[in-house]
């Protein structure tokens, strides 16, 4: 219950110091609760110093690195594609800290991104869904229109369409992550017409369409960055987990070993940092043939067989002038995946590792 | 008289700061009297009805109510007891209904119908019949000034504290006031009459009390009293006698009006149309009226005629609809309520005098203020004017009335206007405060501007003016110059018909 | 054809339920500035009063959450009308300061209580309670009498508080004191009291409808839940004139607008969603431009 | 008395944090320390934290000091900040290759006028309809919020169209810092400002008459013949257009791009600043800066003691209570003086 007492003051090891920096409330039960967890995790299992700090805007999530890198911190987390310019800005002038942006966008000095790939995993729960619905009409809710959370919608739909290709979808966004009882309301409306398979990624405001979901009979939620069956243990067949604490613990390990190079992480369903949680309260609930299906095409996903999500191409899809800056065989992948999931389940993609050394963009 | 008073104030202190307002002053209130309080501005004439009613705790002294000593912390506590007020300034909420206005304040239920009628019923038995519907503020003044008796009388007052109920009334209408006012005493009730108006003491009242600068000068039977000896009470021997310029006297064509220029029409409108001051309806209707330079003219009417609108549409505060307007400039205006539109409460006198600033006033140069001018000519300014004030950085909330309308008549003075507008310019202020506000009003008119006053106070117009017009229904009448004081009077009320 | 039924049944229902938490808050401060003050730190005492929901909630079920809510709701009211009514200080200050400390209170109180895993669903709510008969006539019935007891306490007030207001000497003696202060005084009301108490009960209010976004919606707290609510609410307030019956209509107003945004965005049309997310305040504003500009606020609105 | 004020308050805000943090167990004296080095520990922290901080507090303060000088309630401020951020990233983006001063001139410009072109709503509404300015510009808060969050995933959105914010503007847009700190160009701008308001409310006729309609407006029409309508719905055009401008710093001066979090509340914050400052120009600066520091010894006291940052708003609410009690008090007592 008092968890979050944590000070740096009794780290044991005074060597490394480790920061973390999160846009919001760290008691969101989702992205920020999660970074947190690893930072303690850090702090138990590896004995270094940590210290967190909340930074809502991009004054203050610049004033935050420049704090961490000007007192000598060893390692910076960053946690959100927003930092990816300040920690360009702080690394030029600071180059011995090491930031590691979560969702970031590329490698730069001693900044270095961390790509959770959560569409690997919302595309087995898109799956699940599309296996389950009867309405055959699938919801997602969205905090804000980011990309990590267009490309899990993205996978969402994917997956629902690999099982059934009349699969409708239909999303809400809320601008914002706090405002739970919009959250609710969103999913209600969504329950009106006919949605009974739920995904979201919109952390505390997500709540709210647990809510509506425990009280709509019929309706399910896949929960989106954590374990969150116990939200609602009778309605989440399964969540499309992100273990931030695992993949924080082995970025801070390589740092305390010394061996820690600057390059895109990614990690994807081989990492195990990204997986499809299935509720095992609801484990009857599905299907043998499309359990099977499902396991199937995680073992591609890893194999990196099967591209869930076209990143980044799909997310420009709005945009009307050609991307500039991107590599030639990633804009073929995106081209070939996304070809590839109109519902025909043609030839899967081939990518060369699932493990990106390169800028991805 | 063997019954005990029904309010004795004994030895009542209070201080206001560095103001000593009563010094131990006493009072007592016979049964079925009729009593008199006089005293000039400042005298502590309202303070100490304040403190019977509950409004100003004293720092000594005691009060007894029908021979039993009493604490009244509040005027619930008077109200509980029998004591009612009518205050000075209207205490009605201008957003309610006469009906809920009267329920307020004498705890009646409010069930609207019943409520209505039952507000009609009793309004009309004590003789000063209201609309329950109305808003209060959408009343004339006189109504307002009616509705706060019937406020006190609902409240089951025995005891009746009326603080100048008949500065904004009409002759007549002060006159039907002072009788119901007797008609309560007759049916065993007390009253208390504040007022300046001497005549109006020596001619309704029992008794009479005069407080000069917090104590008891004088305490006595009407009877065998003159205005001139109560004048000599109020004021103290130095200025005995002269305690209003006697009336009606220099009304008409006197000595001082013939040494004047005659020939140069400062003031000029015809067929004017000026809407109400709310925007909906015609104030003023088809009004014609020259005034020359020297010249004082006085409008004479009961509240809410259109004379306000009259004197804001030719001081160019408000745009008429229709007619010719000519008007020489500047024009000095005087408005009639000091402490929401001559003054700024919170700003120093510096402020409130650079408040009338034009282009052409010295502290301004291109668009700066001079501070330092101002000030300077700010101090010029009190002292011409015997403004008592610490000088030019004081707020204007720390003067007394007088002196604030002094500050307003001496900022608009000092521009040598060619008009001067100026309503109600005595309301409130104490007789040399009034006195000096006059004399600066006729010094503006034989320096050769054009003067328009209206004055509620017909004695006043009186006194003034050498033309006096009537105003009835937006319409302005000629008044001969003969013509006596009760047919003005007359003419005010009817409009001519 | 039925099922456009359902559908506008169901979208009138999510109106009632969205306009909920801001009539009540609304309600309240209808009252609070009925008397004169003017209350910015609605915000904070939503919030406050969410959190304390949550916490009686889960110590002692929702009836206990609720009460606990109010009594939060008022403690902070009282704390407002200390500084805004007791010492005569800026009520804008004041409120804007009371929003700031409540959003800090809460945040630092509920990671205390529930250490970053949150307080999750467990909370025991308040499910709707569907009133026999009146709950099956057709398209209304599920909006307005198939609702949680917050519903219902936030309708049947409405006739409660317009007729305390209109109907009796208490109400009477707190319209003085908003329309004229030093008259209503010198009627011998006792203007700092029945200031504070209307503040207080405006508080309650407040308190309960953050607790029914608690306990009759999301089911738990979340930091910042509240989302802008409390200022919306005395923007509804002055959409409906200062007038309880006024305020149900400008609530279900605000509340039916942004129902259809959320049907808007679920048609998964090609217009930006931000478009149909400003839909409610725009709508606002049109209202106050055409039927209620001229409303004429109490004469003695935030004059301390 | 006014300048002990607000520092009693300080401290009592501050007793207040280290008895509660004392009793959540926390280490107070470890956390005030931290506060302390946060704001003013270092040239570093106090440039670079502090005044960053208050840069935008006090630019979006003198906005609101002159709307409520004239009579006008703006409580719209944070929607205003963000049509100016728009426009200043608008322009910022287009003005590559132009000399320095042209460049940030256009964009501080453009701020500028966007800021004043978001306040018209509410003044149209206000003269033609009467609707009061406090709820117009209220409610155009969340629309401005919602226009943010459409632009930076439309028009304004950056090239690879992936990311809610903008590109960056171009370098010649930016503000010049202050060597070896964050410290921006805002901060002078701030000041003079500052000095400017100060110097037009306290010498100039307009200040007056601004100053005159905001204390009596009744008396300034008709004694001093001013059009208060007027001059509220020009103060409000001003406040918006300042309040305009303090977008366009952030963004030239901090954050280079747009952003839909850009502020943190500054709209509401200064509300409290600027009337903390009892609505004096010079007073908001320093007003502007306790916040600043305030906050930015905040984030050190989450970085080095765990404290949580929510929890100095606390603080803040205390201070402003504390100024604003002693603030009354002391008004009363002259009240007292001045009733006789």
């Amino acid at each position: 219950m008092m968890a979050f007492t944590a000070c740096s003051n009794s780290a044991p090891d005074p060597g490394v110091r480790v920061g973390l920096i999160t846009p919001g409330s760290i008691a969101d039960a989702a992205w920020n609760s999660g970074a947190y967890a690893g930072l303690q995790r850090i702090r138990d299992s590896l004995g270094l110093a940590i210290s967190h700090v909340e930074a809502r805007t991009p004054a203050e999530q610049d004033e935050a690195l420049r704090a961490y890198a000007s007192q000598g911190y060893d390692l910076v987390f960053a946690h959100g594609f927003e930092f990816q310019g300040a920690a360009e800005r702080v690394s030029a002038q600071y180059p011995t800290t090491a930031i590691v942006v979560t969702s970031g966008s590329r490698t730069q000095g001693n900044v270095s991104p961390l790509i959770f790939k959560l569409e690997d995993a919302s595309y087995l729960a898109g799956m699940v869904a599309g296996g389950l619905t009867r309405s055959g009409i699938l919801g997602f809710v969205g905090g804000i229109e980011l990309p990590p959370i267009k490309a899990a919608y993205e996978g969402w739909v994917n997956g629902a369409r690999a099982v059934n290709p009349k699969i409708q979808t239909r999303e809400i966004y809320l601008n914002s992550f706090d405002d739970a009882a919009a959250g609710r309301e969103a999913a209600l409306a969504l329950v009106r017409i006919g949605v009974d398979m739920f995904h979201h990624n919109a952390d505390a405001a997500a709540l709210g369409l647990f809510q509506a979901a425990k009280e709509s009979p019929g309706v399910y939620v896949f929960g989106a960055n954590a374990d969150q069956s116990s939200l609602a243990p009778e309605r989440v067949p399964g969540s499309a987990v992100i273990d931030l604490p695992r993949a924080l613990l082995l970025v801070a390990k390589a740092v305390k070993a010394g061996s820690f190079t600057p390059k895109v992480e990614v990690f994807g369903l081989a990492s195990g940092v990204v997986r499809y949680e299935p509720n095992p309260a609801l484990a009857a609930l599905v299907p043998p043939a499309l359990e099977e299906r499902v396991r199937a095409a995680a073992d591609s996903i890893a194999a990196g067989t099967l591209v869930p999500a076209a990143r980044p191409a799909s997310m420009q899809a709005r945009k009307r002038e050609a991307p500039r800056a991107l590599s030639s065989a990633l804009a073929l992948d995106a081209a070939q995946s996304h070809r590839g999931h109109g519902g025909r389940r043609s030839t899967p993609v081939m990518v060369a590792s699932s493990e990106f050394s390169a800028p991805l963009w | 008289m063997t019954a005990p008073p029904v309010l004795a104030l004994r030895g009542i202190r209070k201080r206001f700061g560095s103001v000593q307002a009563l010094r131990g002053a006493d009072f007592t209130l016979a049964p079925r009297e009729l009593h008199a309080l006089l005293g000039e501005n400042g005298a502590g004439k309202t303070t100490l009805m304040q403190v019977a009613y509950g409004l100003v705790r004293p720092e000594s002294g005691e009060i007894a109510i029908n021979g039993v000593v009493r604490t009244i912390a509040s005027p619930r506590a008077a109200r509980r007891l029998g004591v009612g007020m009518v205050h000075q300034h209207f205490t009605a909420v201008p957003a309610l209904t006469v009906a809920e206005n009267v329920a307020l304040a004498a705890g009646w239920k409010v069930r609207q119908g019943l409520l209505r009628e039952r507000v009609r019923e009793f309004a009309e038995g004590a003789g000063l019949p209201l609309d329950p519907s109305a808003r209060a503020g959408d009343l004339s003044v006189a109504l307002l000034q009616r509705l706060e008796i019937v406020k006190a009388l609902a409240s089951d007052a025995r005891i009746l504290l009326l603080d100048e109920p008949t500065a904004v009334l009409a002759p007549g209408e002060a006159a039907d006031l002072l009788r119901v006012v007797r008609g309560f005493t007759v049916r065993g009730g007390a009253a208390v009459l504040i007022t300046h108006k001497l005549d109006e003491a020596l001619a309704a009242a029992d008794r009479v009390t005069v407080l000069r600068r917090g104590a008891v000068v004088f305490e006595g039977a009407v009877a065998g009293q003159s205005a001139k000896s109560l004048a000599s009470a109020m004021i103290g021997d130095e200025e005995g006698g002269e305690a209003r310029r006697p009336r009606t006297a220099n009304r008409g064509r006197d000595g001082t009006v013939a040494e004047v220029e005659l020939h140069d029409v400062a003031i000029r409108l015809e067929d004017l149309e000026v809407p109400r001051e709310t925007g909906y309806g015609l104030a003023v209707r088809g009004a014609s009226l020259s005034i020359r330079r020297g010249e004082i003219v006085g409008i004479a009417a009961v509240e809410g005629n259109g004379q306000r609108e009259l004197l804001r549409a030719v001081a160019g505060r408000l745009q008429p609809l229709r007619g010719r307007r000519e008007i020489a400039e500047p024009v000095a205006f005087v408005p009639e309520d000091r402490t929401t539109e001559g003054l700024i409460p919170g700003f120093t006198l510096t402020q409130n005098v650079v408040l009338g600033s034009r282009a052409d006033d010295p502290w301004i140069r291109r668009g700066r203020i001079d501070w330092r001018l101002a000030r300077s000519r700010t101090a010029i300014l009190l002292e011409e004017y015997g403004v008592v004030a610490p000088g030019p950085d004081t707020f204007a909330s720390a003067l007394s009335g007088g002196n604030q309308q002094k500050v307003v008549l001496a900022r608009e003075l000092a521009r040598r206007p060619r008009v001067v507008v100026a309503e109600n310019p005595t309301r409130g202020l104490d007789i040399r405060a009034a006195e000096a506000v006059q004399a600066r009003l006729r010094g503006a008119a034989s320096d050769g501007a054009a003067v328009l006053i209206y004055s509620s106070d017909l004695d006043e117009v009186l006194a003034l003016a050498h033309r006096v017009l009537v105003a009835a229904r937006g319409k302005l009448l000629e008044v001969p110059a003969d013509a006596t004081r009760a047919q003005i009077g007359q003419l005010m009320v009817t409009g001519g018909r | 054809m039925t099922d456009s039924l359902v559908l506008l049944s169901g979208f009138l229902a999510a109106a009632v339920r969205v306009a909920t938490p801001l009539l009540l808050a609304a309600t309240g401060e209808t009252v609070t500035e009925r008397a004169g003050v003017m209350n910015l730190g609605l915000e904070g005492i939503m919030l406050g009063g969410a959190l304390a929901a949550t916490l009686g909630a889960t110590a002692a079920g929702p009836w206990a959450g609720l009460a606990v809510a109010v009594l939060v709701g008022m403690l902070l009211a009282a704390l407002f009308a200390a500084v805004a009514i007791g010492a005569r200080a800026d009520q804008i200050i004041a409120g804007t300061a009371l929003t700031l400390g409540a959003v800090g209170l809460t945040g630092t109180i509920y990671r205390q209580a529930y250490g970053i895993g949150g307080a999750g669903l467990a909370l025991p709510t308040l499910a709707p309670l569907p009133i026999p008969g009146l709950s099956q006539i057709p398209l209304l019935g599920p909006a307005l009498f198939d609702q949680p007891m917050p519903t219902y306490l936030a309708l049947l007030a409405l006739p409660l508080v317009w007729w305390v207001l209109f109907r009796t000497r208490t109400g009477l003696a707190l319209r003085a004191t908003g329309e004229g202060a030093a008259m209503a005084r010198a009627a011998g009301v006792r203007t700092g009291l029945v200031r504070t108490v209307a503040t207080v009960v405006g508080g309650g209010f407040a308190g309960l409808a953050g607790a029914s976004l608690v306990l009759a919606q999301v089911g738990t707290f979340a930091e910042r839940m509240t989302a802008g609510r409390g200022y919306v609410a005395i923007a509804i307030v002055v959409l409906g004139r200062w007038h309880p019956l006024g305020v149900a209509v400008a609530s279900l107003l605000f509340g039916a607008a942004t129902a259809l945004q959320y049907v808007f965005q679920s048609l998964g049309l090609d217009v930006p969603y931000q478009l149909f997310l400003m839909l409610p305040y725009g709508l606002t504003l049109l209202a106050l431009a055409g039927a209620v500009g001229r409303a004429r606020a109490p004469a003695d609105l935030g004059k301390a | 008395m006014a300048a002990r004020t607000p520092l009693l308050a300080i401290l009592l805000g501050l007793a207040v944090l280290a008895g509660g943090l004392q009793l959540a167990g926390y280490d107070a004296a470890a956390a005030l320390t931290s506060l302390w080095r946060g704001a003013f520990g270092s040239w570093y922290a106090f440039s670079s934290a502090t005044l960053v901080r208050a840069v935008p507090l006090i630019v979006v303060g003198l906005g609101i000091a002159l709307a409520f000088r004239g009579g006008a309630l703006n409580i719209g401020a944070e929607g205003q900040f963000y049509a100016g951020a728009i426009a200043a990233t608008w322009v910022g983006l287009h003005v590559a290759g132009r000399p320095a001063v042209v460049a940030v001139t256009a964009v501080l410009v453009a701020a500028l006028l966007a800021g004043a072109a978001w306040v018209l709503v509410p003044i149209w509404l206000k003269l033609r309809f009467g609707v009061l300015e406090v709820i117009s510009t209220l409610l155009l808060n969340f629309v401005a919020e919602s226009l943010v969050s459409l632009v930076v995933q439309g028009p304004l959105q950056e090239a690879q169209g992936i990311y809610p914010q903008s590109d960056p503007i171009a370098e010649v847009a930016r503000l010049p810092l202050l060597p070896g700190t964050r410290l921006h160009a805002g901060l002078a701008l701030a000041l003079i400002g500052a000095a400017a308001l100060w110097y037009v409310v306290a010498r100039t006729l307009w200040g007056f008459r601004l100053s005159a309609v905001g204390a009596g407006p009744r008396a300034a029409e008709i004694s001093g013949r001013i059009d208060a309508r007027r001059v509220t719905a020009v103060a409000l055009l001003g406040s918006g257009a300042v309040a305009g401008l303090a977008g366009g710093i952030e963004v030239s001066g901090v954050s280079y791009a747009l952003f839909q979090n850009l502020s943190p509340g500054y709209g509401f914050t200064a509300i409290a600043v600027a009337l903390l400052a009892r609505l004096h120009p010079l007073g908001v600066v320093a007003a502007g800066m306790l916040f600043g520091a305030l906050e930015a010894g905040a984030g050190a006291m989450q970085r080095e003691a765990g404290v949580p940052a929510v929890t100095v708003y606390v603080v803040e609410a205390v201070v402003i209570m504390v100024v604003l009690l002693a603030d009354t008090g002391a008004r009363r007592a002259v009240g007292a003086r001045v009733a006789a």
